[in-house]
């Protein structure tokens, strides 16, 4: 009888370090190279904390959106809940509701969507990548509809706090919701008994089926979750820009999607870190804002980040290979 | 020799792809849309409809050998704008290059293009989806930098190979599909590389077992998909007059709802050609029928949407009896 | 005309009033300042300005390399596309004139969306250039620019789409849009009165925003202004051209035409000039294509707008003069960075260009 | 080259090392012309490892593999095919959208003309001589996602037998086979060897290995520990050189002492079976016996609350029950170890902790969170408990043998508190040694106040281990037999009804 030895190392994760441990070292290598050659502009707080602010509604959703691919479905429709949400909201400000009552509204129209959503995968039974492009043009087009097109200015007190607000006069209030969105994905994650259960339904879903787990519950409330944290990033950028409009979020999935890869999210399901996706928008955050100030164009920006994706997966897969080839 | 007792037919098998819902489907929104316009059901109109999709169909072509072995391809677009945005450069007077020698260098490019991602995704062995979104955003840089050019198509040949009509009915582009369709749809019945694209989309571990080289043959795919990016530049230039380095934009995403919505298997080994051809023209009709029905610009997106979501999920509610219990 | 003057100490403190209600009245200036003169500032009252003007305007050296020890920051709405090349092109090349630093010569690409064009901001704010030139789609958007902006006391000048508070440079959306929507007239009235008409075609862009859709809104209003709407309504046709690309906009004029088979007299106009491109290859594809009876007027004339125009496609278009624009935005910029006043509103002169008159302003290279 | 005494094989040295387990050490086989050649083995003592290192589907660490006396290099599977080497694997490899005859010629269409057109008609003709050949009833034309397991492994058999081959491997390929199905792949491997053909065949059934092999290689812990001729041997030779041990009994029977009705199932109808009733007693093992397709794994599945249950009703401690999902069924403390662990009992990329841990996540922690101690002590207390052989416990399940995949299975139903635990065919696949240790795993439960339900196709199994044994056949139940009355006559006759 063998002995059996109890290891800290996380389902999924075999190296000696962690292909998140070597996302965080680039970044930190590149957080240091640009800031020597991208001096004095880059490092400071002038700089990071607004570049934080702009990632915050773009990480939150991210980090929720790892929940759900790692559970093997995906939701393009994240976008178009921006949308929809900013509109939804510049309009029920512009008719004098109360700024409180608005967010609530929202969030309740951001668990609508989620919930819809939800419903095509699990009750329909829809491939969650077409279901959700089909979400997507509705989400948007509902956006262009109630505001007819037009842009409109969404200012209050209420709404202008989550965007542009200072917790203890400070720290950025939207920088406050992704640590908090971050540390609790985090906690469900790594830490949970739900994370356990969106782990196992990604990587064998009949398997966890079998064994008593309510798959559908599961993904449902991942797209619920998907849903509501969209529409609270549809609030962090309506307020962010002071405006609602129906083009707000649009591509912003793929952005994601990007980065969630980035930090070594599979797109099957059963594999992905909260703290890879963490690293991996924060990285694709970092390279463009170092190559803007540079002056870069954007279609240089374009191909280095397409580049960095393309390499930075290449690496995790030579890494496996290498493993396995030592097999 | 007993009688097995489950007898099969392909007609039994077709009912059970997405299909039949899709032709269903199709002929109530002809009726929907001529009832709401009698210009709907004109030679006129789908002469329009078909050549509006024909670059959709095009690039559906090449996804769909790849998808069927179990690959993606998003940078589609990418790589017809790239071509599309050369070619026209090299036809600008100050190189005029001869029409034949365009066709030929639009063909390496794609295919170039194509190999390099199948090189990518077997070689290095990174899932497809991310090659293909990395490099869909790299070919799309590199086309900006012929921004700069302004190329108009004064070329004959080019100009006409996108929009002319046999008999003033039927668009050269529906020709170039129907034959790219029946020819893939030959290929895949009834060649070993043809079968040994459902064998690795279904199971690549048992394709490589059985000796099948999975490598080159996916390889292939990408290739092919170049290739049918190259004509889709093609067409893009000549049915637009002029190249611009953001031609093709997006295209992979609309490609992909019709390729999905026409049954093909986003994991691979399942599809086939005449359910994405009758998406095709379910996602090319729709706009159109919008315009037939005066929809509010605005509210389009969302009768798009809605429609989407109603087909697969008609589909999804009939097959449920195969559906997983999860 | 409306003449509001603006200081660089005035800007400041307008964009900090601009919080609550600027925006939302400078975009109605935008629409009123349709009466604004169809000719640039007049003379006088800006004299740091006007003498910088001069030496743009004649394209040589400002005198004293008056920007040596300044830096600008430029964002452009959408890289890649002609217009807004040439746009840039002139900024790089006054900026030299002026004696800038090519290297304190900021740039940004706002890639026609909000949210990057917000990001951009605040990169640039980082850098704390001398003035920001603001060229971003939403003008609603512009004012929680031009508020941070004015909160760190670094001008700005808004280009095509206003930003609140800042002086403004370039056209007016709508009132180009009127022009072009007047010149069509002209022809419609030569071909023998609107009855002849069968459609007036817009060809729109609902994702670039309202100021955008000014660009044909415009048009339909000088169509209304001269018929009244209950005759031009029902042959006003709007379809959504895309993202100002060619290819939506040619499929989408592709189901107007099959949803109207028998308009043979089509007036048409579009965002700019890529859509028109498309709209124009897909009458042809449809075999209706005859430049006899399709009036087309389109906006921009940027390079693909020039060849169009050559090649007998379209019957006039509105310049924009985009190559011109640095002339206006590096002596304003100039004069905001000695502190000087600069005229709220820097028009262009928008001028009609026709086949006739194309080789007098886009001379034949 | 015939001039080495006839061996058409031989692996010499063959190591293959895995992360933390030494799969094969110094392993040297040899295969002559015509023969079969039983591989014995533990579950994990490498006999798959063995034979995909000769399928080119591992790369050795080192040795040296000849084939026909020549050294040969093999590096993929098309170049160990291209040799005439030809494998049905352990796994099922079928493909589950495409046809029998489609599976059947998998990457070696059958082709006609210059243009090498995919010939069908060949291919469905020929698929049915070989289906024939096997003596089974199976359209060619049919799709494989349709099939049962065991049609699916005669279509394996049929792919294999589909090409001449040199060497044939089979691993285990009877796991899911009847009877009738096992003696009519014993004349076909018969006839292959009268053609001269080499047969590697890997079984845990001993009695197949009597009737058909040659001679009998016997692996332990990656190690041959023994050639022998089969005529010189005898089955508890062989038990003991693979256990490393005397066994004492194959079929190890405590009586247990019965006790009240635990669940009581009446008139159940569902797809796949009709009408069944039956009571199961605390501490009593019930079996259930039918051949193929008689609709067992159905049942199980409608009473684990995985198929939809038409009419009738189950009753658990007297009280009725409406099991609508595995969900319920847990909560009911039903427990089901499924017919095929890969696709329905394991994650196989999760580790083996968390595999163990699958069927009771909640119980890992008072509240949200999981208590990684507790998980741990638990994972540790029955990877002990049922002997799991693994490196460590977080271990990907993927990487263990059958054996040790299935007792993951069946720890995670214990973990879970199960007191109603179904097996279907929970020894297929599974070496002497771990198959005594499940016997006696589930009598353990029965005297710790489980009742169990095992469906199995094994005849001696199921006559020595089970209290009663219900027939089954055609999706109804035909006979009920105590374990007196039960008889392999009496079985099959009721099965066969
Ligand atoms: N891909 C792999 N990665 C890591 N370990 C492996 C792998 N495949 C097999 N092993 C290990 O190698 C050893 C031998 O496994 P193998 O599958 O050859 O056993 P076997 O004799 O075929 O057993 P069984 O009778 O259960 O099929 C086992 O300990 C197994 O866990
Ligand atoms: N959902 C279903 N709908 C219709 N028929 C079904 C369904 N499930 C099973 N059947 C049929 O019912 C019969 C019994 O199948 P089942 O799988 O229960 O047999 P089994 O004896 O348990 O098989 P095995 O020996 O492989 O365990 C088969 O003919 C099968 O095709
Ligand atoms: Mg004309
Ligand atoms: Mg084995």
């Amino acid at each position: 009888m063998p002995e059996i030895k109890a290891s800290s190392v996380e389902p999924g994760k075999k190296a000696k370090i962690s292909n998140t441990g070597i996302l965080f070292i680039v970044l930190v290598v590149l957080f240091a190279l640009f800031s020597y050659v991208g001096r004095p502009f880059f490092f400071s707080t002038l700089n990071l904390v607004p570049m934080l602010n702009n990632l915050s509604f773009i990480g939150i959703i991210a980090a929720v959106l790892t929940m759900v691919m790692v559970s093997g479905d995906i939701d393009f429709s994240i976008g178009g809940n921006i949308g929809l949400t900013a509109c939804l909201v510049a309009l029920l400000l512009s008719k004098g509701l109360p700024g409180w009552l608005v967010v609530i509204i929202a969030l309740c129209g951001g668990a609508i969507m989620g919930a819809f959503n939800g419903f095509l995968a699990t009750v329909i039974g829809v491939n969650s990548i077409i279901a959700t492009i089909g979400t997507m043009f509705i989400w948007r087009g509902i956006g262009y509809t109630l505001s007819n097109g037009e842009s409109m200015l969404a200012m209050n007190p209420v709404i202008d706090y989550i965007g542009r607000g200072f917790l203890f006069k400070v720290i950025p209030f939207p920088i406050v919701i992704f640590i908090v969105v971050f540390v609790i994905t985090y906690v469900i994650m790594n830490l949970s008994k739900w994370g356990r259960r969106i782990y196992a339904i990604g990587t064998n879903p009949m398997a966890s089926y079998l064994s008593g787990i309510n798959v559908k519950k599961v993904k449902f409330v991942g797209f619920l979750l998907c849903g509501i944290t969209a529409s609270l990033g549809g609030l962090i950028l309506t307020s962010l820009s002071a405006v609602g409009m129906p083009q707000h979020g649009q591509g912003l999935e793929l952005v994601i999607i990007s980065g969630i890869v980035l930090g070594g999210t599979a797109l099957g399901g059963g594999k992905g870190q909260i703290l890879g996706t963490l690293a991996g928008i924060l990285i694709l955050s970092v390279l463009y804002n170092f190559l803007t100030i540079m002056n870069v164009y954007y279609f240089y920006i374009q191909i280095v980040q397409g580049s960095v994706l393309v390499l930075v997966v290449a690496t995790y897969e030579i890494r496996q290979s290498r493993a396995l080839k030592r097999v | 020799m007993a009688k097995p007792e489950k007898q099969y037919s392909g007609f039994k098998n077709f009912l059970r792809t997405p299909t039949p819902t899709l032709i269903g489907l199709y002929i109530v929104m002809i009726i929907i849309f001529t009832i709401a316009d009698k210009n709907f059901l004109t030679v006129q109109n789908f002469r329009g409809i078909f050549n509006n999709f024909a670059v959709f169909g095009v690039l559906a072509s090449g996804i769909m050998v790849v998808m069927l072995a179990g690959g993606f391809d998003l940078s589609i677009g990418s790589i017809s704008g790239l071509v599309g945005i050369v070619s026209a450069v090299l036809m600008m007077d100050k190189f005029g290059v001869p029409t034949p020698l365009i066709f030929v260098i639009a063909i390496v490019i794609g295919c170039s293009v194509g190999l390099i991602n199948g090189l990518i995704i077997t070689k290095i062995g990174i899932n497809p989806i991310i090659t293909t979104l990395g490099t869909l955003a790299i070919i799309r840089g590199v086309c900006y930098f012929w921004a700069n050019q302004n190329p108009r198509i004064y070329n004959v040949f080019i100009q006409g190979f996108g929009r002319k009509f046999i008999a003033d009915i039927v668009p050269y582009t529906t020709i170039y599909i129907i034959v790219f369709f029946i020819i893939l749809a030959l290929i895949l019945k009834f060649t070993r590389f043809g079968r040994n694209l459902f064998t690795i989309g279904g199971n690549e571990t048992l394709a490589r077992l059985a000796g099948i080289p999975v490598d080159r043959i996916k390889i292939i795919t990408y290739v092919i998909s170049g290739f049918f990016c190259s004509i889709a530049g093609l067409l893009l230039i000549s049915q637009l007059g002029s190249g611009r380095p953001e031609y093709g934009t997006g295209a992979e995403l609309e490609v992909l709802t019709i390729v999905v919505l026409g049954g093909v298997a986003v994991g691979g080994g399942k599809g086939n050609f005449f359910g994405v051809f009758i998406a095709l023209l379910i996602i090319g009709s729709i706009a159109n029928g919008m315009v037939m029905l005066d929809v509010p610009i605005y509210l389009r997106q969302v009768v798009k949407g809605v429609l989407l979501v109603l087909v697969i999920s008609i589909d999804a509610l009939r097959n449920r009896r195969n559906l997983q219990l999860y | 005309g409306c003449k509001t003057t603006t200081t660089t100490t005035a800007a400041a403190e307008t964009t900090a009033a601009a919080e609550t209600t600027a925006a939302a009245e400078t975009t109605a200036a935008a629409a009123e300042t349709t009466a604004a003169p169809t000719e640039t500032t007049a003379a006088g009252g800006y004299p740091a300005y006007e003498a910088l003007r001069e030496a743009a305007k004649a394209n040589k050296e400002y005198p004293g390399a008056p920007a040596k020890d300044f830096s600008l920051a430029f964002t452009n709405i959408m890289g890649g596309i002609p217009f807004c090349e040439s746009v840039w092109k002139n900024v790089q090349d006054q900026w030299k004139l002026a004696g800038g630093d090519p290297n304190k010569l900021y740039y940004a690409d706002n890639q026609y969306d909000a949210t990057i064009g917000l990001k951009n901001a605040d990169i640039m704010l980082a850098k704390k250039p001398s003035v920001l030139i603001n060229f971003q789609f939403d003008s609603k958007v512009n004012s929680i620019i031009g508020v941070k902006f004015g909160a760190a006391n670094i001008p700005i000048i808004a280009v095509d789409v206003p930003t609140p508070g800042a002086p403004f440079m370039g056209v007016n959306n709508f009132k180009v849009a009127y022009m072009a929507g007047t010149e069509a007239i002209a022809r419609v009235e030569a071909m023998g009165g609107i009855d002849k008409i069968d459609k007036i075609i817009l060809m729109q862009m609902p994702s670039g925003g309202e100021v955008t859709m000014l660009r044909s809104e415009g048009f339909y209003q000088a169509f209304v202004d001269k018929y009244g709407a209950d005759v031009i309504d029902p042959k006003t046709v709007r379809a959504d051209g895309g993202a100002g690309e060619a290819e939506q906009a040619n499929k989408a004029m592709t189901d107007v035409l099959a949803k109207n088979p028998d308009a043979k007299t089509v007036v048409l106009t579009s965002i700019n000039e890529q859509t028109m491109s498309g709209v124009i290859a897909a009458v042809q594809t449809a075999g209706r294509w005859d430049p006899e009876k399709f009036i087309v007027i389109t906006q921009g004339c940027d390079a693909t707008g020039q060849q169009q125009l050559r090649d007998g496609l379209t019957d006039a278009s509105i310049a924009y003069f985009p190559e011109k624009y640095g002339e206006y935005l590096i002596p304003g910029s100039v004069a905001l960075m000695q502190g000087q006043p600069v005229p709220a509103f820097m028009y262009v002169e928008n001028q009609v260009i026709t086949k006739d008159n194309i080789d007098q302003f886009y001379p034949k290279s | 080259m015939t001039d080495n005494n006839g061996i058409v094989l031989k692996m010499e040295n063959i190591t293959k090392i895995f992360p933390g387990v030494i799969a094969l050490e110094d392993v040297s086989i040899e295969l002559y012309k015509g023969e079969v050649l039983g591989i014995l083995g533990e579950n994990g003592a490498g006999k798959s490892t063995l034979i995909k290192i000769l399928a080119g589907n591992y790369i050795k660490d080192s040795g040296s593999i000849y084939v026909d006396g020549q050294k040969f290099e093999i590096k993929s599977p098309s170049e160990a095919m291209a040799s005439g080497i030809r494998v049905i694997y352990q796994e099922l490899n079928t493909l589950n959208n495409l046809s029998v005859a489609e599976n059947i010629f998998i990457g070696e269409q059958l082709v006609k003309g210059p243009f090498k057109i995919v010939d069908w008609k060949a291919m469905t003709k020929k698929a049915g001589e070989i289906l024939g050949s096997l003596n089974v009833a199976l359209d060619p034309n049919s799709v494989i996602g349709d099939l049962s397991i065991s049609e699916k492994q005669i279509v394996e058999i049929a792919k294999a037998i589909s090409k001449d081959a040199k060497i044939l491997v089979m691993d285990e390929p009877t796991a899911a086979l009847s009877e009738e199905e096992t003696q009519s792949l014993f004349k076909i491997i018969a006839t292959l060897k009268s053609r001269g053909v080499s047969i590697i065949y890997i079984s845990h059934r001993l009695k197949e290995i009597f009737q058909i092999t040659d001679r009998v290689v016997v692996l332990r812990d990656g190690k041959k520990v023994e050639s022998i001729k089969t005529k010189d041997t005898n089955a508890n030779e062989l038990v003991t050189l693979m256990v490393g041990r005397d066994i004492k009994e194959m079929y190890p029977k405590r009586e247990v002492p019965i006790g009240n009705t635990v669940m009581e199932v009446k008139n159940l109808t569902a797809d796949g079976f009709k009408d069944i009733s039956f009571k199961l007693k605390k501490g009593e093992i019930l079996g259930i016996f039918g051949l193929l397709g008689s609709g067992r794994t159905s049942l199980v599945k409608a009473l684990f609350g995985a198929n939809k249950v038409k009419s009738g009703e189950i009753l658990i401690n007297g009280k009725k029950v409406d099991i609508k999902s595995p969900k319920m069924a847990r909560d009911e403390k039903i427990g089901l170890v499924p017919l095929d662990r890969k696709v329905e009992g394991l994650a196989l990329h999760l580790g083996v902790k968390e595999n163990i841990t699958l069927a009771n996540i909640e119980d890992l922690g008072k509240g949200f969170l999981i208590k990684k101690q507790l998980e741990n002590k638990k994972a540790q207390m029955w990877i002990e408990e049922m002997g799991i052989k693994t490196p460590t416990m977080d271990q990907e399940v993927n990487s263990l043998s059958g054996g040790n995949q299935q007792k993951v299975v069946l720890a995670k139903w214990l973990e879970s508190g199960s007191k109603i635990i179904i097996l279907n065919e929970p020894t297929r696949g599974i070496d002497v040694g771990a198959k005594i240790e499940i016997y006696k795993l589930m009598q353990n439960l029965c005297e710790k106040g489980s009742a169990v339900i095992m469906i199995s196709s094994e005849l001696p199994e199921i006559l020595s281990i089970a209290d009663r044994i219900l027939v089954m056949s055609k999706g109804k139940m035909t006979a009920e037999y105590s374990r007196k009355e039960a008889s392999e006559e009496n079985l099959l006759q009721s099965a066969c009804i």
